[in-house]
């Protein structure tokens, strides 16, 4: 069995910043050794945990989708020790990566279903690689009709400014994206995620929705997608926490018996009502 | 105990205040006054920035000695740094010496914006003094 | 020493009737022989759980900051001390906190006791009066109490409470300041010896932090050892983080620590944390005249300078 | 099952010939504690013990480990795994809990699913030679938590204190070949006999057992209960009760770098530092002493027994003993059960 523990090397091949705080960038990474690529499989929704050697570890997850080749995509918030060191980090330079770790996004219950993604922040990342995984035209007949609400703070927060408006082309995507308040620039959306939801009613009947963002956000757009019809079992949730090892050993991601990083980080809303509401 | 080893020369990390100690430093090099090159520099805005963690940081990973040097008692640029850092270096030297840290690791002094040539002393003296003690083994990190 | 678990629960019976404070802390019964524990009563029939013993030996102050509510506070001499010390430091406010002072006589070091026993356990202990009569299976021991105080409250100077608002008991005689004799025989070895020691000691340390935690000064939200960035010190047991920590976390404490031998009590690696602490304590009372938790007004010496400090430390040229 | 004698005076010499083989590791005094070291002399062992400070844990699970070393800070450089160990280690005087907890940490770190290389390259060919407790303190509750003072479960041999001499029961076949060169005398009708006086009066003298029947169903209900801010109420937060514990295994992950280079290490963690759970946000999910303490009883007495069918205590007393407030793990189960 391969050492859970080490690290394989990537390449940083492009470094995007995202936000005009700057806080916020997408690291492109490509593995060093071929066979490593080949042994990294997941789906949208997994995680890895990137390593920078003398700093440490910290996870994230997918922000690419697996049928893009070739490259992994992380979008870093930069908070602490490992996450300022990323930022200060250039194309070029190497990291480590171990992963795929957790459960991902369910793409097979998922299959023939309409799909509701409901993102805030920088909860978006890995609802973003389920969107571009659905979007693949290998892929896109799998699934019905897909919804895609995400907000920001401001319009200087949001992610994914190249592919929005790609995404806003099409016509086999329903995009909603919001900010809680636009500045003079800004001709979208202006309203908090729930609202906007509530507004867009996708239907719930043979759909699930898909939410991820701020716990406020999360707080107050799951009576939203109640209301719209959307069943416990249907509602799916990407939760974060404090993490190590990833592995489910280390002892301090568990909510109730489960651990987030080896059970989830994706669950539904019916698993977590039988969880206890804190961790 | 003493350990001379052959052609070593001590590395001695200097905490120099902005306002005197470092002024101090400039004037001894415009004013060519000789003294060892052993003495890597570094900046503070003031003695009362010390802390005590900068001085073992120092000693773990490489120092053979630590000298911080700030304005003399009456003359902070911050009026009263030098007077909190007195005190909190008074303890910190005899809690080192206690613990077994030979004297001579860390030393403390005063020199002012017009000092060049003490300046150049105390680093002589400093030198001889970690030189005299050799290499730097407790508190290093192997 | 006497028994005031009858007064103690008396005042502090009134105290909640009249919901003069929301919450007492004191001592009760522990689990084991020779052992109280805190506890934290809140209505009058509670208060009946209250005791006095030679083995109220942890420092209650611990629990007095940022707390919402009134609190009153069952307090020996090292208590208070520490009491001052937070109010000083803006952590207890003074009008929030009743402090039912009581003159103690020192603590009993059940551990010495335990060890002098060997495999035979205490099952059973009585106290009266300054006899301990220990019960085990096929023994039973009787001792004199005050043979057996902790170190800490050997050299104690301050037995009484050093500030109140209540005082159960009478005054205790306070014996002579004390002058850190222990601390100048160490000093008096030669330095390699007494850095052969500490290492030795420190080396005995699982870092598991329980010094710092049962410590009642020590309330920083972030502990300098837990810091990632800037990370001061590994976090392993390699003996010179340990080093480290012990001088800082003793650093720390200067003109803070109180004597209350928390720290030492708390370690169950039985590490000799107070060689460090008393040290300080002894510098900053030769140096700046200072003993923490004695007074409300003198400032902190830390605190504070006098353009005279002393200074020959500092590198003559 | 077989039972061989050994006087007390050629342990040090039985030691002597497995010191040859064997990693021994067994009790030691450190002053006035009683640890568990390697020895390297028979003459070390130190066997009139109740219950070590520290527990055996930390010859499986060592208080930090390296993970891998790098010599450049470079990703792309080559990391290196430390080598195993090369010889098998065998455990010399430990208790039945203890081995308990060895058995224990092999259902976290060698399950289908995650094999520890590093746990196992311990682990495996470890010989386990215990020794029954004849004095159990007061603080042990092994029988209320499936254990017992005497048990066998785990070991190769079990030695009991007859006196002046131990008697060896044989459990296994390591067990077996580990006596083969000692020519060892049998027991005999008489030692038998003694030895179950022995066992029965040390059975005999544990404190009654705890009636924590149902705890898990009970602890499953009360997650809200308003209970845990009273039972914590006086906790500290150190992490005396996970240290000391022989059954903790949460860890931390961290660099340390020196000179150019560093290594990852593998450190125990306690889930009751706030640290454990603190985000990088500031965000602590786990806040107070109260989350703190009943993820500590959760995760022992609930969350385990559905993850890996079993409970995260074998009843060594340790956390008992050594809290430095006096909070009672028999207590807090008490104070559950009669919930």
């Amino acid at each position: 069995m391969k050492n859970p523990y080490l690290p394989t090397p990537m390449r940083i091949e492009r470094v995007v910043v995202e936000t005009e705080d700057k806080n916020i960038k997408t690291f492109s990474l490509s593995f060093l050794h071929k066979e490593d690529e080949a042994n990294f499989k997941y789906v949208p929704g997994q995680f890895a945990e990137l390593s920078v050697l003398g700093k440490g570890e910290a996870p994230f997850g997918m922000a690419s989708s697996p049928t893009q080749t070739g490259r992994l995509e992380f979008t870093v918030n930069k908070m602490g020790l490992v996450t300022t060191e990323l930022h200060s980090m250039e194309p070029g330079e190497t990291i480590g990566i171990r992963g795929p770790l957790g459960n991902g996004y369910p793409v097979e219950a998922l299959e023939g279903k309409d799909i509701v993604v409901i993102g805030g922040g920088f909860g978006f990342s890995t609802l973003r690689a389920l969107t571009n995984f659905m979007l693949d035209k290998r892929n896109r007949s799998r699934f019905g009709d897909i919804t895609v609400i995400y907000g920001a703070r401001n319009p200087g927060l949001l992610l994914y400014k190249e592919e929005l408006p790609e995404w806003a082309k099409r016509d086999d995507l329903q995009l909603y994206v919001t900010v809680d308040r636009g500045d003079e620039d800004w001709k979208g959306k202006v309203g908090v995620v729930p609202v906007i939801a509530k507004e867009a009613a996708p239907r719930a009947d043979n759909a699930y929705a898909l939410v991820c963002g701020p716990p406020i956000m999360i707080k107050f757009t799951l009576p939203v997608v109640q209301e719209l019809g959307f069943s416990p079992e249907r509602v799916l949730l990407s939760l974060e926490m404090r993490m190590k090892c990833g592995l489910g050993k280390c002892g301090r991601c568990n909510i109730g018996n489960k651990y987030v990083c080896r059970d989830g980080p994706v669950f539904t809303l019916a698993q977590l009502n039988h969880l206890p509401a804190e961790y | 105990m003493k350990t001379e080893v052959s052609g070593w020369e001590p590395k001695i990390v200097a905490f120099l205040c902005n306002w005197c100690s470092y002024a101090g430093a400039d004037l001894a090099g415009v004013s060519r006054f000789q003294y060892p090159a052993n003495v890597r520099v570094i900046r503070v805005p003031c003695s009362g920035r010390i802390n005590p963690f900068f001085i073992l940081a120092c000693l773990q990973h490489g120092a053979d000695g630590v000298l911080v040097s700030g304005c003399h008692p009456g003359d902070c640029h911050y009026l009263s740094g030098n007077y909190s850092a007195r005190r909190k270096f008074a303890l910190l030297k005899r809690l080192l010496e206690y613990a077994g840290l030979e004297k001579g690791r860390v030393e403390f002094s005063w020199v002012s914006a017009s000092e060049g040539g003490r300046f150049a002393e105390v680093i002589a003296k400093v030198t001889e003094m970690v030189k005299a003690l050799g290499p730097a083994r407790k508190l290093v990190k192997k | 020493m006497p028994d005031l678990s009858a007064k103690i629960r008396e005042v502090v019976q009134k105290m909640l009737r009249e919901q003069e404070v929301e919450l007492v802390i004191g001592f009760e019964q522990g689990s084991m022989p020779l052992h109280s524990t805190p506890c934290f009563i809140r209505n009058e029939e509670d208060a009946q759980r209250l005791v006095w013993n030679s083995f109220c030996d942890n420092n209650l102050a611990k629990y007095l900051v940022k707390r919402p509510e009134k609190v009153a506070i069952v307090a020996k001499g090292c208590d208070t001390r520490a009491i001052v010390e937070l109010i000083k430091e803006k952590q207890v406010p003074r009008d929030q906190v009743v402090i039912i002072g009581i003159p103690c006589q020192g603590m009993v070091d059940r551990r010495r006791i335990e060890a002098e026993l060997e495999l035979n356990e205490i099952l059973e202990y009585e106290e009266q009066d300054n006899k301990l009569t220990l019960k085990g299976d096929g023994f039973t021991k009787t001792v004199n109490r005050d043979e057996y105080l902790y170190p800490c409250c050997q050299a104690c100077p301050h037995k009484n409470p050093t500030t109140y608002d209540i005082l159960i008991g009478d005054m205790v005689a306070e014996q002579a300041p004390d002058q850190y004799p222990d601390i100048a025989e160490f000093e008096a070895k030669p330095p390699e010896e007494r850095w052969q020691y500490i290492s030795g000691e420190v080396n005995k340390c699982i870092r598991c932090y329980a010094c710092r935690n049962a410590c009642p000064l020590c309330y920083c939200k972030e502990c300098f050892v837990d810091k990632t960035h800037p990370q001061w010190i590994g976090k392993t047991t390699d003996t010179n983080d340990t080093f480290i920590f012990h001088l800082m976390r003793a650093f720390h404490l200067a003109g803070r620590c109180v004597e209350c031998g928390a720290c030492e009590r708390a370690c169950p690696m039985e590490v000799d944390i107070r060689k460090l602490n008393r040290k300080l304590a002894a510098d900053v009372k030769e140096l700046f005249g200072y003993e923490a938790g004695t007074s409300l007004d003198q400032i902190a010496p830390l605190a504070t300078f006098r353009p005279d400090d002393p200074e020959e430390f500092m590198l003559g040229v | 099952m077989k039972a061989k004698v050994i006087k007390k005076d050629d342990i040090a010499g039985f030691l002597d010939s497995l010191l040859k083989e064997y990693e021994v590791f067994a009790p030691v005094k450190r002053d006035r504690l009683v640890v568990f070291d390697r020895i390297h002399s028979g003459k070390e062992a130190f066997l009139n013990y109740t219950t070590s400070i520290t527990s055996p844990k930390e010859i499986l699970l060592p208080q930090s480990e390296t993970l891998f070393t790098y010599s450049s800070t470079d990703s792309a450089a080559d990391v290196e795994v430390p080598s195993g160990e090369e010889r098998p280690r065998l455990i010399f005087g430990i208790h039945p809990c203890d081995v308990k907890s060895l058995i224990f940490l092999d259902r976290i770190f060698n399950e289908e699913e995650y094999k520890d290389a590093y746990y196992l390259g311990r682990r495996h060919a470890m010989v386990v030679v215990s020794m029954g407790c004849i004095k159990p303190r007061a603080t042990c509750f092994c029988t209320s938590v499936g254990g017992g003072p005497f048990s066998t479960e785990g070991s190769d041999l079990l030695l009991i204190d007859i006196g002046d001499e131990y008697i060896v029961q044989v459990i296994s076949d390591k067990g077996e070949k580990l006596l083969g060169k000692a020519h060892l005398e049998d027991a005999g009708e008489d030692r038998l006999s003694l030895m179950k006086r022995v066992t029965q009066d040390a059975e005999a003298s544990m404190a009654p057992k705890l009636n924590i029947d149902g705890l898990k169903e009970k602890l499953d209900k009360m997650f809200d209960d308003p209970i845990w801010d009273l039972l914590a109420e006086k906790c500290i937060s150190c992490g005396v009760c996970t240290y000391l514990c022989p059954t903790c295994y949460c860890f931390d992950i961290v660099d340390e770098t020196r000179n150019s280079g560093g290594e990852r290490l593998r450190l125990w963690d306690s889930c009751q530092f706030p640290l454990f759970t603190l985000q990088a946000s500031g965000e602590n999910p786990r806040p107070t002493t109260k989350e703190r303490y009943r993820q500590r009883i959760m995760h022992k007495f609930s969350y385990l027994i559905d993850n890996c069918g079993q409970i995260g205590c074998v009843g060594c007393g340790r956390c008992v003993t050594e809290c430095p407030v006096n909070l009672d793990i028999r207590q807090v189960l008490t104070a559950i059960s009669n919930r």
